[in-house]
């Protein structure tokens, strides 16, 4: 399931929504990502997310069809907020359920590192020094590429 | 041809959304990438490095060489930044 | 923090614990262990975990300091249930913060992998055809390993 | 000396924690391991399998060679299933 919203989230109760009454699953993967009070050594009072409506909600099914394609789960749920946010604001929640942990924990790895690359989302940070875009990370894309020549890392792969 | 920008792109340009009309010899990204440049400074500053461009025709992630039509809907964006 | 209990525990206010008031988490991983409804093609009714109290205390701790040694962590969760439990509950819940999401999600999955094999507890699982102790895999001792040759996988580990 | 036993180790032994007085020419965990399979039936089944056996001596995992002495807590049970 694809979430995409300007409101917080409840951590406890999205992830309550992806196991409750389903006694097959074995393994949950959660990340969460938070705005952080720090970037490149400045103090940020906020970051403002833009994202292309309509694009962004494609982009992040296809994700979770394609990791629903690699690995064998049960549910997925990806929540991506946009608006302005604060540190410490919650942005982005990525869950993922399989009978077995692996596969959990490889995925859900994977869906938050090609989030970084693959959805259209820009950050605008202010700190004292005025207002500037986050740059997209070399090291982004080195982590999204990780995933582009092996299907997955462990026997779980389905197959 | 429906516009959109985003990012940089757009606080460049200065604008986030507009209908423009291209002659008919625009037909690729490469071309009205060209085309825009030339509509200002703002749209030059902008689109100057293709290598920071990235394009969405219709919601779909496409090279330079992708064509373009009237009817579309054009997204011109910097590398993005999810997550 | 470690936690070894026989109730149940609140994913959404653990969680919370690891990120309310400190913005300096960029990511939090998380994985949640849940007893499965199916073992070996057998349906199953119950499992009890049976571990040594005071040791599993110490070993727990000492894979909490394994990772903040390996990885540049805010927030260490590990909480781990035993007693008698039935299909969806929860079993064990590993939370990681970090700066950075690489290590809060590579950490977790290296706790998950060592609690594993390294953490003094034992399943009973009860079945339509009666009692059986749980045996160790093979799987679970090569994913432990994975973790013994190389620091971290990324390049975001400690120097 | 405290012997605790864990997982099948404790159901084929029938019992999970004595207290025992090992004559003094048991000193290290593979004669204690020995000894106590002289003990009965449960015993010799529970540790006839070296290979599966682990052993931890104040709740510090060992291996055979380690040394006890009577004041030693020590713990014999299964390859651990934790998480």
């Amino acid at each position: 399931m694809i979430k995409v919203q300007e409101q917080d989230f409840d951590i406890g109760a999205e992830l309550a929504s992806l196991t409750d009454g389903n006694t097959s699953v074995g393994g949950l993967g959660c990340f969460v990502g938070l705005v952080r009070d720090m970037a490149n050594e400045e103090q940020i009072s906020s970051m403002t997310l833009e994202h292309y409506p309509g694009m962004t909600e494609k982009q992040l099914a296809a994700l979770e069809a394609e990791a629903r394609d690699r690995w064998t789960l049960l549910d997925v749920l990806i929540i991506h907020r946009y608006g302005r946010l604060e540190p410490g604001d919650r942005i982005v929640l990525v869950g993922t359920t399989s009978a077995h942990r692996e596969a959990a924990l490889e995925s859900c790895h994977f869906l938050i590192d090609w989030l970084k690359t693959k959805a259209p989302f820009w950050k605008l940070e202010e700190s004292d020094t005025g207002e500037s875009w986050v740059a997209a990370r070399d090291s982004d894309d080195d982590a999204a590429d990780r995933w582009s020549d092996t299907a997955t890392q462990s026997e779980q792969k389905k197959v | 041809m429906q516009l959109l920008y985003f990012g940089w792109v757009r606080t460049k340009i200065g604008s986030g959304r507009e209908t423009l009309d291209p002659p008919a010899e625009i037909t690729d990204v490469r071309s009205l990438v060209e085309w825009l440049k030339q509509r200002g400074d703002g749209y030059q500053e902008a689109l100057q490095d293709l290598e920071t461009i990235r394009v969405a025709v219709n919601q779909e992630m496409v090279d330079l060489d992708a064509l373009v039509s009237p009817s579309d809907e054009i997204a011109l964006f910097p590398p993005m930044t999810g997550g």
